[in-house]
């Protein structure tokens, strides 16, 4: 079993939770207002009143296949927009 | 007299709370004012001043010169975006320089709300129409601003994006701010036409001290923003600075011959002068976020928030107040 | 007629609002109103309803009609679920047709307060104690809705999970809206009864405008809530969708000949009729969701919430006045 | 009589929403009031709280008890924490008790609230200028508290952290809290002497029937608090359970003495009562987070939120009214 | 040491906690108002409101000896109220 | 590549992410508002509004090398004022 966790913009949310749908994803957990710095942006806590959006962070449990389509998918919207999305072993409790 | 003007500005709950709140961050004081209530004040601001601009529309629809200010106003917010756009590919690109003149082409409710008090301290009448033209401004700049990056962009943009008319609508239209604006504008004319007692439960909500303590609660918040978003600008490079100071004054100017042109009387030419001179923290850059992310965010979020808006709270507004006297009723400046 | 009734109640700010809430889902305009300032109105209008009701008790509380329209209340919120329950195991299991069967039985506060201002706005008087049946009537529908449960379900629940009757009650009582308006009552009766001082500084707060404000607030974001909620419920399956039109019609007839009997005049009478035809989003499915986790939130909240509550609060109210006017003051209809 | 006097402090809608708040922890409910809403209320309190007191100054500055009630008051905060200190140590290290210490040497600003209420209720008038001495009393209590640590901590503290005086007397100054309230006072001053038209544009905010309705709404929230607290403290053992209800009571005998020789007439010497026997739980525990993480959070938080303030607020209050018209004015004992 | 990613109903949070308490974890961390999408619910924001109560995301970092005491606890809770469970390999910084 | 957990106490947040910008850490990911129960202390809701400050949980995906910097960086604060920290595993997507 594999953990993914993708941290992108709020406003991004929708797009890539349609690429996870579409990628069949067994289940997904969103935590929002995430604040952080990247390679390219800054996101701070006030980026939330102008409607700018702070960051979401997106944990999926899913075999490893699913991870190849789930790549495929949100790959434009991560290079396009920013975001990271990294993967780590888990096995079930 | 200016720095008389200055001061009677300066001396008033909301600006002392936007000092406040500058002086907060310089003194690292630890207040904040946590997510999301900084959104709770925002949304109801927004609601307020579009009921209340509804129902005044609503009464001043037959007044000459309403329909001359609106449409002026429309067409500011679109020649200024343009004036911006030349002065800021001097040093800038096509993205992020399409999405600051779309910030400046805008405007900000809350430097216009700051206004209005000012004119009601210094006891200068003003129509509450002139809310209409605020709501109308905001679409018109973001069109400009994303039809620049369409025409103007190197053709190859990363990944192919390209971008679409409709989607410049939407975002333009249905930015979440300008639709509760707009809406919230429809519904105050609707209710003052059709059911005054409706109107007559909601304009207390919307229009009494609740509205000015709720402004000066969002001041004391945006002078925290403010005074955090300063360093951004500074990385950001002189130019920026400059700009950001020396465009609203140049708008200003140019909103006070317009509204000579349109013969409007000090108050609202003030107001009007407001709409040119302020720039937008809410509607455009969101806007820009999702269409240009091209654009650094903090260039145009660090300008207008850092430091246009409160150049114009605090030194605009009297400063803005004087010109209008020169020009538009001499026999008062 | 009815379309005339149908503007008037549409034309009112909280009615509009909810409109403006629908559309900015339609057309995906991003306007958002972030948790929890939800929960922020939802406390503030249970709490003012609460003392409010509180405070009409304790002056109606001699009148003749209150007792037996109290009991009429709690016997509808017992009986209701039953025929709903009824109704439903046509198509559903018995945790979810129990579950959808007590929020039936239950109450909707925002529809009420709506169907309040509409008759305010008609000019039709009703007593404010009509609160006290609302605030009675959540607690015997979530009991008869785990009662069939208890009952009903087949004998091997998964994880052998037993019912315990002081569980019920529990949930039944001290769910924290539940709790809240009860609580409120009792602290606007005991302050209107030992302390008319401290009730004249609280009344402000829970009937001024302030109310009307927050009113229209939460039924902007019930708007966006409902419209998100309705794709939900096409997936339910169409049963659910006509369940979730007649059902409240057909209670609110069987309101209006209780009504009838009770001998109500038309105010009170359209608020007896209210609480039978509405159906609860916030104590019946927290109940739910703790001790019968078999049922699918989805259904119960997206019929009552999705569909139930706008079509009470757009056509139901108009509706359910025409059927009062013509079968309770006939000499109006 | 004092019965009577509890049964009157008890029978207003604040202490009635406080017991609320209890009742749900005690009974179970699942009742909350989410982050950040509490943040919001107690925002909104202390905002109000200092545009008023800073109001009332600027018209109470030249009567003749001002300046003694504040320097009394001053001198009160930085007493009561070495007194505290000393009998903390019998039992606690010198973290814990300097944290505790400081936390009672500070102030309370809902129990003020609480206790302006009752005078309010009973008819018994007070001067709005109390309000001074409050904003006043935190740092000193703060700066003690640090300053205990700093001489009679260990040498050889973890990490060899050494407590500058510029890191105390910002934490003691520049706390958001502190802060707010004392910018607050100082913008409803100016707002006062220069601007009595701003002024009467934020009173209504700051002083209406919102104000009263904030309270209720803060207090029902403190009363969950307090209930969750309680277990906590009784994990802490007994010494900390006589000394949270024991000490109060003390400080206010010390506080009636005090407020006699300033020859304060009832009212001013109830609040100056209450200003001695509250408990800090928003400034001193933040100041002692950052500054001496050695103490215990759940100690310093236990005592004043869990045990202190809901005695004040429900006997404290009667209870020192008593004292005062016994020694203070004996012909209305 | 391992890490211990629990995803359940902010409604059953008591539970899981006086189960985790019971199992002597040397601690939690709880993050609330997350939101998702499982095999069986779907949570979404407005539960908030309802009352309903959104997601919480509590993270234990732990031994192996103390997982096992953890599955046999929180197993009912979860096998009756939904909610997932994952284990990952971590080390102390 | 590694992936770096952090809790930490809302109010020592500025000095984390100091130490963790001294550390040269590619970007970082925070998510406040996090409640919990470590070794010694207990953090609760109404930390919130009193002004104590909740946790933060601070993610960090970074290379071995700058693992170690973040180490010495935030060692002394960690050890003053409570909070843990953990690595984990993590490839990029
Ligand atoms: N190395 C990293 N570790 C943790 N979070 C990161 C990292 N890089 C980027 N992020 C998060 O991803 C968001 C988008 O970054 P960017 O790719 O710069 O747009 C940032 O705001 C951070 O929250
Ligand atoms: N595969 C998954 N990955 C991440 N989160 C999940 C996954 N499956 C379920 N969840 C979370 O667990 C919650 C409960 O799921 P369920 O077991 O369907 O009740 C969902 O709302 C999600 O937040
Ligand atoms: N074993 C653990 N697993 C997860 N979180 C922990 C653990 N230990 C401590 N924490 C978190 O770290 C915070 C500080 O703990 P402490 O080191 O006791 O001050 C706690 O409030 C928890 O949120
Ligand atoms: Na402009
Ligand atoms: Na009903
Ligand atoms: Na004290």
């Amino acid at each position: 079993m594999k953990r993914l966790d993708l941290i992108v913009s709020e406003r991004e949310l929708d797009t890539i939770i349609e690429a996870l749908e579409k990628a069949e994803v067994p289940g997904y957990t969103v935590l929002k207002h995430a604040t952080g710095r990247g390679p390219q942006t800054i996101v701070s806590e006030d980026m939330e009143f102008t409607g700018l959006g702070a960051n979401a962070h997106v944990i999926i449990f899913c075999e490893q296949e699913i991870l190849e389509k789930v790549k495929e998918n949100i790959g434009p919207t991560l290079s396009y927009y920013g975001g990271v999305a990294y993967v780590s072993e888990a096995t079930e409790l | 007299m200016e720095t008389s003007l200055l001061l009677q500005n300066v001396l008033t709950p909301p600006v002392l709370f936007f000092f406040l709140g500058i002086i907060a961050v310089v003194v690292r004081s630890d207040l904040e004012i946590p997510a999301p209530l900084p959104k709770l004040f925002s949304l109801y601001l927004l609601l307020a001043i579009g009921v209340r601009g509804g129902f005044e529309l609503q009464i001043g629809i037959k007044e000459e010169t309403l329909l001359p200010t609106v449409c002026a106003a429309i067409i500011m917010s679109l020649v200024i975006p343009l004036i911006c756009f030349a002065v800021l590919r001097l040093k800038l690109d096509v993205f992020n320089a399409a999405a600051i003149a779309a910030a400046y082409g805008s405007i900000s409710a809350v430097t216009f709300i700051t206004a209005e008090s000012f004119l009601k301290s210094q006891g200068i009448p003003f129509d509450g129409w002139m809310v209409a033209p605020l709501a109308l401004m905001e679409s018109p700049a973001i069109i400009v601003g994303l039809a620049l990056v369409k025409l103007a962009a190197p053709k190859n943009r990363p990944n192919k994006r390209v971008m679409k008319w409709r989607k410049i609508l939407h975002e333009s239209m249905l930015n979440g701010s300008v639709y509760l604006l707009l809406g919230s504008l429809i519904i105050g004319f609707l209710t003052a036409s059709h059911n005054p007692d409706g109107l007559e439960k909601i304009r207390p909500f919307t229009e009494s001290y609740l509205f000015y303590g709720v402004e000066c609660f969002f001041l004391l918040d945006m002078g925290i923003v403010a005074a955090q978003r300063l360093p951004g600008l500074r990385k950001a490079g002189s130019f920026l600075i400059v700009f950001a100071v020396c465009m609203p004054v140049f708008n200003a100017v140019l909103g006070v011959f317009i509204a000579k042109l349109l013969l409007l009387e000090a108050g609202n030419a003030l107001l009007f002068v407001i709409l040119c001179a302020s720039a937008s923290y809410l509607a455009v850059p969101t806007a820009m976020r999702m269409t240009v992310p091209e654009a650094k965010a903090s260039y145009y979020i660090s300008t207008t928030l850092g430091l246009t808006f409160p150049f114009n709270i605090v030194i605009g507004i009297p400063l803005y107040m004087q010109l209008v006297n020169k020009f538009i009723s001499p026999s008062l400046g």
